[in-house]
């Protein structure tokens, strides 16, 4: 990313798996780009989506839920509501002109270090694309 | 600055804090501009908008006595968003301060008369200014009857003053709470029956109560009971006050501003608002 | 006016009014201008005598179910107006055996406003083609005019057609002109928090600041807490005084829902709302 | 002396003072009429009924800054907001100038509202007669008329071709940037709004506080803003704090008796809680509180309240409703 903008993401991950991978991201060393804020959920069913359309209007470029894997769930179906929720925001958010690809959801169990590490890289990428959040 | 716009508070410092109960803290809270300071002069039954900058501001009313010019006091529950705020600050931080606000007791009328004074909870802050006024000026008025009631004996407010208030000439205070507990010696009834059972004579007497409105209802048939008429019954109304200045129209109840024409009001006065607060 | 059909209604009413079946009969009556229509609350058997119907009969009125929740009434109810019935029986707001409903048959009501009875059908009546209440104690039928089938969500299509920016613009530009006189919230039979999110001041979410920001938040917010419940009955974007198209808004998550989830708001009480249940096998979008 | 301008005279008039001044004035907007600041004299349009809102949203906006807090290194500094630049609200009805002349009294009554008082001392107003009164005006009635010129700076007429311009104020002078043909003509008749019965309503409102007349009027009330949002001569408001990232700003915003917290103290206890006394508030505060306090009716009968309310009630129902309750119950 030569721009000097630097997108800004804020990551709510659930406890029991993401943040966990995020943890284990961290202690195996990996590196990833420094973009994301995390924030550490119970469960990805507990993020509101007012939580999401507060940071979007408190200035983020991009959001990621981040939970267990559908069925991993330590609440059993929290990450079930967390998919029907979200996957009519993105929508209702690209038809309002916010673009879908701001919006992240992604299933990150304890052990997918690398893979949370490269999630976050690509993420930034793609924001870092779609531009600061003043036009889309 | 401050009068040009009157939505601009004073700046002031908070010199001191007492927690009176678990949740009633009293703060000592100094003007920063000392011509703001001189200028600052007020009455017992008055109140001023605090304002904790970042959560807002609210109506408290002014609890010291303006010739001891020693700094404002208020005592303030916490109950909402600014009281919790105001609640987190510690002596030194800035606040501001607009005001003074309303109309006073008029303790001027109530010379050569015995006073009765009834206070519920936090209903008591109101009150406090007009018992140290009278105790300062004791020869100027007839028997003191203070009756202050409470939850539990924790929440009795203005305990560190109490010694003073009983051991004052021909003054008589009564404590009640509504729960004792194993320390707890008083009385455990609520504040009206205290009431009925002292039974004050309503003779050249005037009785001055502030208090949750179930208190004041049950405070004010017992009142009637004994023989005292609604122009001798003063209370200070709490209402939504946001701007202090009788334009926001919050605190209009039937066709008084409650910034502006009160808080202080007899029940008489009361009995003829169209609408009843 | 069918005078038939107002005549079954007023002799219905009566009929509940007098035998003290219900404490009052929720209708329509004449309103101010001599031309159009607003809600009427007849107590009295002899006030039954203003209630009447004609396509002038907008307003959705079982969001006054709400208000009357402690005493049986009668509610005069169209068809679309009878799938907010259902919505609050399967939110457990209203008792079934505490509503009577007066269901009339319906071909459309008309784009009205003060003094103008409207030329035309409101868009959402052109093509709708509910002519009975899904639910109803009495029915008053009206001789009925064929609708046309038709694309119900073409302005949706129109919108999303547009580039991302020119969306953008378009919604804020909208959102810009909200004065937030919550009149959509309050006309809403789907919206009764007794402390709505947007009045919350610890935390603080939107507050009564009117600026861009803060009115897109509540404007998405309120639609989206209505997703998979709205019941498509227009009146927010009726009663919008400055002309936003909130029903451009509801209707885009409503054809949402329809397409991941197959379930349309209020057409049954016992149906299980979209975001009250899920699939364990649908991926939505979300692949493993 | 009254002045004559053609069509062209105005449009280099308002592009005289546009450059000098922020030019507001009505502006078609989708089905609305707004007023708007405007940056070309085309954008404005003159052939409408009023606007959807009243201009008092100039002078008391939706929502203004009354002060922010700066804090540098611990030291608080109050900076109060400060309205620099001067306008001229072009296009408004004579109804409006009434309202706004009428919240003036409130809200300049002494401690000023300084921000108020700022905006209407560098605001003048040119009013534009009505040639058309619309069904749901009735302004006659409430003191004012459609060619009122008392409560503006200037007020133009139209007329076949051109504009009848009669200067009010020195003020109003002081706008005039060329000198125009003298017009000696006669000003045309005024058109014939509804007419409402007003003679006793300030005591019939009292009489009939407590009629159950007001639960039954507000039966219907959806408890919305609407009313008093569009209405020229509400003026209630809230204010309230938002920090963030570090500044404070103190933000007064428009509130209605309407809305549930408006009469709502800490602790949760509320005088006006039944719908009936929410919506008797409205009335009584126009037709009962406003009077006593500064003599005239808070009403000035433009009729926005009647066209925006989505449940039609009608303030012209409800001023011969009292009259006939108050003769019923014995006057």
């Amino acid at each position: 990313m030569n721009s000097q903008y630097q997108p800004k993401i804020i990551g709510f991950l659930c406890n029991w798996c993401s943040y966990a991978g995020a943890d284990m991201a961290g202690t195996s060393r990996m590196s990833y780009e420094p973009n994301i804020r995390i924030i550490r959920v119970p469960c990805s069913g507990r993020v509101n989506p007012l939580l999401v359309l507060k940071c979007f209007q408190q200035g983020a470029d991009g959001v990621l839920i981040s939970g267990c894997h559908p069925g991993d769930c330590h609440y059993n179906e929290g990450n079930y509501h967390t998919r029907r929720r979200f996957a009519l925001l993105r929508d209702f958010l690209d038809y309002l002109g916010i673009a879908r690809d701001r919006l992240w959801v992604e299933w990150v169990s304890a052990s997918e270090g690398q893979r949370f590490a490269q999630m976050v890289s690509n993420f930034t990428k793609e924001l870092a694309e779609l531009g600061p959040r003043s036009e889309s | 600055m401050g009068l040009e716009n009157p939505f601009v508070p004073y700046l002031a410092t908070l010199k001191s804090v007492v927690e009176l109960t678990p949740d009633i803290k009293l703060l000592k809270v100094e003007l920063l501009d000392p011509a703001v300071r001189a200028g600052f002069d007020y009455k017992p039954g008055q109140f001023a908008l605090l304002s904790a900058f970042g959560q807002g501001e609210a109506p408290f009313g002014i609890v010291s006595l303006p010739q001891h010019r020693d700094g404002l006091e208020f005592a303030v529950r916490r109950i909402g968003t600014v009281t919790a705020a105001i609640h987190e600050l510690e002596p030194g931080d800035i606040l501001g301060v607009r005001g003074p606000f309303g109309n006073h007791f008029p303790l001027e009328d109530y010379v050569g008369k015995n006073i009765v004074i009834i206070g519920g909870g936090i209903g008591m802050a109101p009150l406090r200014p007009v018992i140290n006024q009278i105790l300062e000026h004791r020869n100027d008025y007839g028997k003191l009857l203070i009756i202050n009631g409470a939850r539990t004996p924790q929440d009795l407010v203005f305990a560190p003053e109490f010694q003073a208030w009983m051991e004052a000439p021909r003054t008589k205070l009564e404590l009640t709470v509504d729960r004792g507990d194993e320390q707890w010696r008083g009385r455990v009834a609520l504040v009206p029956n205290v009431v009925k059972e002292v039974a004050p004579s309503p003779d050249n007497a005037i009785a001055i109560t502030c208090g949750p409105p179930i208190m004041i209802r049950y405070t004010l048939a017992v009142l009637k009971e004994l023989g005292f008429r609604d122009s001798q019954i003063i209370t200070t109304l709490e209402a939504k006050m946001k701007c202090g200045l009788g334009k926001c129209a919050r605190c209009n109840v039937g066709d008084k501003y409650i910034c502006q024409d009160g808080p202080v009001f007899t029940f008489e006065q009361i009995s003829q608002f169209l609408e009843q607060p | 006016m069918d005078s038939e059909l107002i005549q079954q209604i007023r002799s219905e009413a009566s009929y509940l009014l007098k035998d003290g079946t219900v404490k009052c009969v929720i209708g329509y009556e004449r309103a101010s201008d001599g031309l159009t229509s607003r809600p009427f609350f007849a107590y009295e058997p002899a006030a039954v005598e203003r209630l009447i119907f004609d396509e002038t009969c907008t307003h959705n009125l079982v969001r006054y179910l709400l208000d009357k929740k402690r005493e049986k009434v009668a509610i005069v109810v169209k068809p679309c107006d009878s799938r907010a019935i259902n919505l609050l029986l399967n939110e457990a707001q209203i008792k079934r055996h505490m509503v009577f409903i007066i269901g009339v048959t319906c071909s459309g009501v008309m784009e009205t406003s003060c003094n103008d009875k409207g030329q035309a059908l409101q868009a959402r009546c052109q093509t709708c083609q509910m002519t009975k209440p899904l639910v109803y104690d009495f029915l008053v039928e009206q001789k009925l005019v064929e609708r046309p089938e038709g694309e119900p969500y073409l302005d949706i299509q129109e919108i999303e057609t547009k580039p991302i920016a020119a969306r953008r613009a378009f919604w804020s530009e909208q959102f810009g002109r909200c004065i937030r006189c919550y009149a959509c919230r309050q006309v809403c039979p789907g919206c009764y928090c007794p402390d709505c999110f947007v009045e919350q001041l610890d935390p603080l979410w939107v507050g009564i600041r009117i600026a861009p920001k803060e009115n897109e938040l509540w404007q998405i917010t309120r639609a989206f807490h209505l997703a998979g419940r709205c019941i498509g009955c227009n009146e927010c974007e009726r009663v919008c005084p400055v002309d936003i198209p909130l029903g451009r808004l509801n209707r885009k998550l409503e054809k949402e829902v329809k397409e991941l989830f197959t379930f349309q708001a209020g057409l049954s009480p016992e149906e299980q709302p979209p975001f009250a249940t899920f699939k364990k096998e649908e991926t939505l979008g979300f692949e493993e | 002396m009254n002045l004559f301008l053609s069509k062209e005279d105005l449009i280099r008039w308002l592009d005289a003072l546009l450059r000098q001044r922020v030019l507001v004035a009505p502006v078609r907007v989708q089905g609305l009429i707004l007023l708007q600041p405007v940056s070309k004299v085309a954008e404005v349009t003159l052939d409408f009924g009023n606007t959807t809102l009243s201009p008092k949203g100039w002078f008391l906006p939706p929502m203004e800054t009354l002060f922010s807090v700066q804090s540098n290194d611990g030291q608080q500094k109050l900076v109060p907001t400060t309205i620099e630049k001067d306008a001229v609200i072009f296009g408004l009805r004579p109804c409006d100038a009434r309202g706004i002349a009428l919240i003036d009294r409130p809200l300049l009554r002494e401690p000023s509202d300084a921000l108020y008082r700022e905006r209407r001392a560098r605001t003048s107003l040119i009013g534009l007669s009505c040639r058309q009164a619309q069904p749901e005006c009735f302004c006659t009635s409430m003191g004012s008329a459609p060619n009122d010129p008392s409560h503006v700076d200037i007020l133009l007429t139209e007329i076949d071709n051109g504009y009848i311009l009669q200067v009010i104020t020195e003020k109003g002078r002081a706008l005039l940037s060329e000198s125009f043909a003298e017009y000696k003509g006669t000003l045309p008749k005024p058109p014939e709004p509804g007419a409402v019965p007003t003679k006793e309503v300030v005591p019939a409102v009292k009489k009939l506080f407590d009629d159950p007349y007001w639960e039954r009027l507000a039966d219907r009330c959806l408890h919305c803003n609407i009313c008093a949002y569009v209405c020229p001569t509400c003026y209630c408001f809230d204010v309230r704090d938002y920090s963030d990232k570090g500044s404070v700003e103190r933000i007064r915003g428009w509130d209605s008796c309407q809305s549930p917290g408006f009469s709502r103290i800490a602790g949760g206890y509320n005088p006006r809680v039944t719908k009936g006394a929410r919506l008797r508030q409205r009335f009584a505060h126009k037709l009962l509180y406003f009077p006593e306090r500064f003599k005239d009716v808070a009403c000035v009968g433009c009729g926005r309240c009647v066209r925006s309310c989505p449940v039609n009630i009608d303030i012209r129902e409800v001023l011969r409703d009292l009259q006939q309750l108050e003769v019923k119950s014995g006057s």
